[in-house]
């Protein structure tokens, strides 16, 4: 009944069935935007967040997307500016996670704020000062950038394209998205860079400061860095699922192989940097302020070193390892498996940089923190999940996503 | 506009060996300032307590046990060097709080904060707290509030502010009266009013007529271990919560017990020791 | 974010910061506009020829 | 004109985008912001005049000055008063959080009637006419003793009209609630002989040996004994504290002699002994039986024998004695805790012997043995035939707590009327249900009250009082001072409600009932009253809102030291142990941050409350962890005594002895206010009373009790 908007040439599941998925979905959309409303309308008190944990499992989603959304920027960096040609095929794809992920990191920021009709005060009163004005100007800016870059795919839909002007407005855009493309990579690395600093210029949390250069600590560079190699890591990640999904190939191998390897080289150069951050604040900035590093990770048995050595290791170095080798590369399961444990790794890395740094006591006569949030606060991080399953559901379904796909599943029809 | 030529340095010195524990500061504080109650305020990381009174132990048993209140309203910090950036100031992305150049104080406008909570996170002792809930008075107890302040609404953060209205109140009256500058007993916090120990002194630390001057005696010049670190006593008995973290706190300590000093910061083992005796040396 | 913002304070913090965010905002503001422009010019100039 | 797909598309498009450009949106988001920022339902107090009212707070016995700022008329917060001789502008928090009991949830607004179990609404006339009316049939039956009243205090003119009442309407059954002045008056009473009362010069004591009295804790006149504490250091005076507990007080003295519940009288006759066998004692005015003493102490308070009792070293006894007899200033203070409930006379007078042995009486820093207040000269009682009949009777007990008991044990009500005034027997003394019981028995009870509390729910009719800030009342100091202070405390507002002050109801009452007894309240007004009967000071202390009475220095007062009489203490009176057998002691812990007692506490002071105090609504219990055996720091436990039983988290806590079980005083109220209410339990529900004999007090200082694991 929909096959006017299905691209030419795309082969796709019967509309009953697309429904029925879009509905299942949809009802764990509707509770997360139940939860959305009651946490607008009575106010934060629906989360089980206090003021020591001011910042939670919200603050913690909203930087984990935007760094797995990561991948948009840093693909398109590569595919405009340095034309690594052959990403064409993911860009598109890379984009409509981007743009998922941002969208959703707004909408989290909006649930977050204990008075969102005044979140525009964040633009109307900046303060230059704060890490968070750059992220909200950055991050808002690049959402309209990623806008602007899925434009052109949209209008590339079978009816769309049909109108001349957006035939013409998606080819004409296509010819200038370097310029906006690079825009993009400037916002986006200052706002994932601000991101870090958020919780690195926090002088007064010993868990959180690093030294930096001028007016940046060390986690503005590692937080970009870490994006920018994650990042690609999450849209493999779902390129994967949706391939898995839709029982079909849709990008090609070497297209693949060409992502992982670029991310491999950022993982490793990363988590070397990280290392040696890890290593200088342990033992040097943190002391100097007093504190032990057991301090940190030996109260409790949830933040307890075990995390460090995950974030690190098993979820930094060993994907690192898997992904710049070309055998483990070119595995599909240790592939997968590095591309798995290096979302995770980023994940925890951010969660490590909201939720520790405030379980964390500061005053010697403090006490530990420890927080689990209220089936709202759940519920309105499970909607962005929702949100963004829906959305490239309706995407792939309805756009010329993945420019190979017809001929990947042609050659498959032929055999 | 009322403009003092004079700039102040607002700050208190808390008598901890004085201190009892007894709580009036804090309900004090709370009469003042309008702050709200709920049913349950036994979960103390969320009441409202812009004065709150902690108590610390010397963690020996019994019965060498000992205890100590220390009471903890914002530190009002002026960041590392002096320079105005408190750890909170600097990270409100919508200047919703601000430092006084001319008072120390740092400031919280509530009707331009939106509760992004960036400032607690920043803030290591815990003085910001946020209006979970909307404010509440049983029927008719809204009739004892006080005009000085507003009260606050859901959603946004709020902290102890020095005052800030008796401040106004006083430079007011000053200007009436044709004075220039306000007198060290026109403007007490309510806090250090209420205090039935006389623990808390409070004035200008720029002032050396000011008692809380004379017994803190900050150091001009910048700590020679610490360069981020300014206007640290030269009393051997004063002390700053987390000093060693550059936040430059305007609220002091006195006690004459050496365990009651050491907690006011961290030290690595050992390191207690070799500080201990530096209080102050740093300039003669 | 303006000048006429009361916290605004012309020091180089804020010109750095504002000059960047509003430099960005033209070059999209401009590049967007440049491509619709170009493309309603695009659309008059297919309509002379008659619909596929 | 043909509408098709596209034009239609092209108008919606347009139509966003010319809403999008217009300022409509931004308008929206202004107005919205703005409309965040002044939200109706958070209040926006009226702005007017200031001024200043000064008045005294009567919440506790401490009656400080207090200044009331008002705007616009409308009392805004509670601040010490400056000069005032008693707290000289130092204020508690119970004070400054004054305000709220105005609007106190559970204040009561009108009279009630209780009809069924709920209570009505009544006019004054029909409460009045009611109460008039039950009581003349009361006299009618010819046994005008069967009306009993239970009052917080004797001092004072509002506490004498109640005395006069029942003087006039032919009943001796005026009982008062276990103070601390009660305690001292006893003391005074058994050791110097009738009519006085002792006061600590605290101020100028060098060396002030506390037998648990919570100097920080709200002993006493607490602000007064915050400041005396406070400048402890810069005099250079000595605190030694001796309890169970690391009470504030014992964690700001100089030294913490932890002993055994219950023993302080048994430590302060062993250091008497000390004292005695050293000869370190001054003996010229000691009257009766000190011979006797001394060799009763010899006998039995052996430092060997009493180290035993309390588990301290006998070393140390001996050093407190030396110490005490060489300081320069000593002083001994009684009464653990607040030295309000659970107090005994026996070691009232233990521990002020030791102040008669050092010879500091009526001595700068030393005790006062000073006359009662007398300020009041109220006009002879004219007394109907039916008083005189009631004159001629027995008071039915001796205490408040032994008119319980009778009042329970009784089969036929031995009372018909019960009057109560500002007080909550049915919450603050031991065993409150055995008082709900006994009130259940009287036929007819009337609460003179602010609030609907424990008691004034047992009512029969509830006439509703001003609070302290709403009325008009004379407060002379007591709980201990030197000085005699008294204070006025005057209105800073009408009525909030439509309340009464406790003398105005009772001459209301009074003309009601006609006869002699209107004679007896022969003024139109409370006021007129207080100007009559305070005459000889009401000059002054109408201008100064105090007098020091009587206004004399010092040594011309106090005559040179008082008689001292040791009959009651040679004969070694018995000293009540902790009810029942298990293994540990359940103490009751007084907090300054909880009243206690009557009136329940504000929501600002529950809400300075610890938590590990108060968790939700679980009541903390603190226990050093050497007897924790099987429990969890914070862990669930089911505490049991010979009285009840309790659910209660755990504290471990060093800072107190191992064997004891500490649990605060103030918690567990269970009538309508969910700020204060409901929250922890009742440590008076878990122990019962242990009246000693002689004194009648109920002198149950804690009780055994065993806790496990839930």
């Amino acid at each position: 009944m929909d096959s006017a908007l299905i691209p030419e040439g795309a082969d796709r599941c019967s509309f009953p069935k697309f429904a029925i998925g879009i509905c299942i979905v949809g009802a764990v959309a509707l509770w997360g935007v139940y939860a959305m409303f009651l946490c607008w309308f009575k106010g934060l008190n629906q989360t089980n967040m206090n003021d020591y944990y001011g910042f939670a499992l919200w603050i913690w989603a909203d930087l984990a997307v935007i760094a797995v959304g990561g991948g948009a920027f840093f693909t398109g960096l590569l595919k405009y500016i340095f034309n690594v040609d052959e990403l064409k095929n993911i860009i598109n794809f890379a984009v409509i996670i981007g743009f998922i992920c941002y969208s959703s990191a707004l909408l989290i920021l909006a649930i977050d704020i204990g008075q969102p009709l005044r979140g525009w005060f964040i633009f109307w009163h900046a303060n230059v000062h704060s890490m968070l004005t750059e992220v909200a100007f950055c991050l808002s800016c690049y959402f309209a950038v990623l806008t602007i870059e899925f434009i052109p795919n949209l209008l590339e839909n079978r009816q769309a394209n049909k109108v001349p002007f957006f035939r013409h407005l998606a080819h004409n855009m296509h010819g200038v998205m370097a310029i906006f493309a690079a825009t993009g990579a400037f916002l986006s690395f200052f706002h994932q860079g601000s991101l870090g600093g958020v919780a690195g210029v926090m002088y007064g949390r010993p868990f959180a400061v690093r030294e930096g250069l001028l007016i940046w600590p060390w986690t503005f560079f590692l937080f970009t860095w870490s994006a920018a190699a994650f990042g690609p890591c999450f849209t493999l990640l779902v390129t994967w699922i949706t391939e898995v999904v839709t029982g079909k190939k849709l990008v090609k191998d070497n297209v693949v192989h060409l992502l992982a390897k670029i991310s491999g080289w950022m993982i490793t150069t990363y988590i070397i940097a990280k290392i040696i951050d890890t290593i200088y604040w342990a033992y040097v900035t943190a002391p100097s302020l007093g504190f032990k590093m057991s301090h940190f990770y030996t109260n409790n048995s949830f933040y307890g070193y075990w995390i460090l050595i995950t974030e690190i290791v098993v979820c930094g170095v060993i994907p690192g390892i898997l992904l710049l080798n070309k055998s483990t590369r070119e595995n599909s399961t240790t592939r997968w498996i590095a591309i798995v444990l290096g979302v995770i790794g980023v994940c925890l890395n951010r969660w490590v940089m909201v939720l520790q740094i405030m379980a964390v006591p500061v005053m010697s006569f403090d006490t530990w923190a420890l927080y689990v949030p209220s089936w709202q606060e759940v519920a309105t991080t499970v909607l962005p999940v929702a949100y963004g399953i829906i959305f490239i559901a309706i995407t792939y379904r309805y756009l010329p996503v993945f420019p190979q796909e017809r001929e990947l599943n042609h050659t498959k029809l032929e055999q | 506009m009322i403009q003092d030529k004079k700039e102040h340095k607002f700050g208190m010195v808390i008598d901890l060996d004085k201190c009892t524990g007894c709580g009036s500061c804090m309900v004090s504080c709370m009469s003042e300032n309008n702050i709200p109650f709920k049913e349950d305020e036994s979960r103390k990381k969320d009441s409202i307590t812009w004065m709150r009174v902690y108590k610390l132990t010397n963690g020996k048993s019994f019965p060498d046990i000992q205890i100590a209140y220390l009471p903890r309203p914002c530190q009002h910090c002026s960041g590392k060097g002096g320079h105005g950036h408190s750890p909170c100031v600097s990270v409100c992305p919508a200047t919703a709080t601000d430092y006084g150049y001319d008072t120390g104080i740092v400031s919280q406008i509530y009707t331009r904060c939106f509760g992004c909570r960036y400032c607690m996170g920043a803030c290591p002792y815990h003085a910001r707290y946020f209006n979970w809930w909307d404010p509440e008075w049983p029927a008719g107890q809204e009739k004892y509030l006080s005009p000085n302040v507003s009260p606050r609404m859901r959603g946004v953060v709020e902290k102890c502010s020095l005052c800030y209205h008796r401040y106004q109140a006083a430079r007011d009256k000053a200007y009436y009266e044709g004075r220039d500058d306000i007198e060290e007993s026109e403007y007490q916090t309510a806090c250090t009013t209420a205090c039935p120990a006389g623990a808390i002194v409070f004035g200008d630390l720029n002032d050396p007529s000011h008692m809380v001057h004379q017994i803190v005696k900050p150091d001009p010049h910048p700590d020679p271990m610490n360069k981020y670190v300014v206007d640290k006593s030269r009393n051997p008995k004063v002390f700053r919560l987390l000093e060693r973290l550059g936040t430059n706190t305007k609220i002091y300590y006195l006690s004459e017990r050496e365990w009651v000093r050491k907690a006011g910061d961290n030290y690595l083992d050992g390191e207690w020791d070799k500080v201990k005796n530096h209080h102050g040396s740093s300039s003669k | 974010m303006f000048p006429f913002n009361f916290e605004w304070v012309w020091d180089i913090a804020h010109v750095i910061f504002f000059g960047a965010l509003w430099y960005s905002l033209a070059i999209l503001g401009a590049g967007m506009a440049f491509v619709i422009v170009k493309s309603a010019m695009d659309t008059m100039n297919d309509s002379g020829e008659p619909h596929h | 004109m043909k509408v098709d797909r596209r034009s239609f598309l092209g108008l919606g498009l347009g139509a966003v985008a010319g809403v999008v450009v217009s300022p409509v949106g931004l308008k929206l988001t202004d107005d919205s912001s703005i409309w965040t920022q002044n939200w109706p339902w958070t209040p926006v107090p009226v702005d007017g005049e200031v001024s200043y009212d000064s008045s005294v707070c009567n919440l506790c016995p401490g009656n400080c000055g207090i200044s009331v700022r008002k705007i616009a008329d409308r009392p805004v917060k509670i601040e010490g008063l400056a000069g005032y001789p008693i707290n000289d502008g130092g204020a508690c928090l119970h004070g400054i959080a004054g305000l709220q009991y105005l609007y106190d949830p559970a204040r009561v607004k009108t009279p009630l009637i209780k009809k069924g179990d709920k209570f009505e609404k009544i006019s004054w006339e029909d409460a009045i006419t009611l109460v008039a009316g039950k009581l003349a049939n009361i006299r009618k039956g010819g046994a005008p003793q069967k009306l009993a009243c239970i009052t917080d205090k004797t001092q004072g003119s509002v506490p004498k009209l109640f005395d006069r009442f029942l003087t006039a309407f032919g009943s001796p059954n005026l009982y008062t609630m276990p103070s601390l002045e009660s305690c001292l008056e006893l003391t005074a009473q058994t050791l110097h002989g009738n009519g006085n009362t002792l006061g600590f010069d605290l101020e100028n004591s060098d060396f002030i040996l506390s037998f648990g009295a919570g100097l920080i804790e709200g002993w006493g006149s607490p602000v007064s004994c915050f400041k005396a504490n406070a400048s402890r250091k810069k005099r250079g005076a000595k605190l030694y504290q001796i309890e169970p507990r690391l009470s504030n007080t014992a964690a700001c003295a100089d030294k913490w002699i932890p002993i055994k519940p219950g023993t302080e009288a048994d430590l302060a006759l062993g250091i008497c002994a000390v004292m005695i066998k050293n000869n370190q004692f001054n003996s010229s005015t000691f009257k009766d039986g000190f011979n006797r003493f001394a060799i009763m102490v010899r006998n039995k308070y052996a430092p060997a024998k009493v180290a035993g009792i309390c588990g301290i070293k006998v070393a140390d006894i001996e050093k407190i004695a030396g110490q005490f007899v060489m300081a320069k200033r000593p002083l001994a203070i009684p009464g653990r805790g607040r030295g309000r409930n659970g107090q005994s006379l026996k070691e009232f007078a233990a521990v002020h012997t030791l102040n008669c042995l050092v010879g500091n009486l009526n001595q700068r820093g030393g005790a006062f043995v000073m006359a009662k207040n007398d300020y009041l000269s109220f006009p002879e009682a004219i007394l109907d035939g039916v008083a005189e009949v009631g004159a001629g009777q027995e008071k039915l007990a001796g205490s408040v707590d032994e008119f319980v008991t009778k009042l329970n044990a009784a089969g036929k009500p031995i009372v018909d009327a019960l009057f109560v005034y500002n007080a909550n027997p049915c919450y603050s003394l031991n065993e409150p249900k055995r008082v709900k019981q006994a009130f259940k028995k009287v036929p007819f009870v009337v609460s003179f009250s602010s609030f609907l509390d424990e008691t004034a729910m047992e009512a029969d009719v509830i006439l509703p009082m001003n609070t302290f800030l709403e009325r008009t009342e004379d407060v002379p100091s007591q709980a201990g001072l030197t000085k005699n202070v008294v204070g006025l405390i005057r209105p800073v507002l009408k009525p909030v409600f439509d309340t009464k002050d406790p003398g105005d109801a009772l001459i209301f009452l009074a003309r009601a009932l006609g006869g002699s007894i209107a004679q007896n309240f022969d003024w139109e007004t409370y006021a007129d009253c207080l100007g009559d009967v305070t005459a000889g000071i009401w000059d002054s202390l109408s201008e100064n809102g105090h007098v020091l009475v009587p206004p004399k220095p010092f040594k011309e007062f106090f005559e040179g030291p008082p008689d001292v009489d040791f009959t009651f203490l040679a004969t070694n009176p018995s000293t009540v142990q902790a009810q029942g057998d298990f293994g540990l002691t359940l103490i009751p812990i007084d907090n300054m941050r909880l009243l206690g007692a009557m009136p329940a506490d504000s929501p600002f002071a529950i809400k300075t409350v610890s938590d590990k105090v108060l968790i939700g609504k679980d009541i903390v219990v603190e226990i050093n962890p050497q007897t924790a055996r099987g429990l969890k720091d914070g862990g669930d436990a089911l505490l049991t005594t010979p009285v009840g039983a309790a659910r209660v988290k755990v504290n471990f806590n060093e800072g107190i002895m191992p064997g004891v079980l500490g649990m605060v005083r103030g918690l567990g109220h269970t009538f309508d206010n969910k700020f204060v209410s409901n929250k922890g339990v009742n440590v008076n529900d878990l122990i019962g009373p242990q009246i000693e004999s002689g004194s009648g007090l109920d002198a149950a200082f804690g009780i055994k009790a065993k806790i496990s694991k839930v």
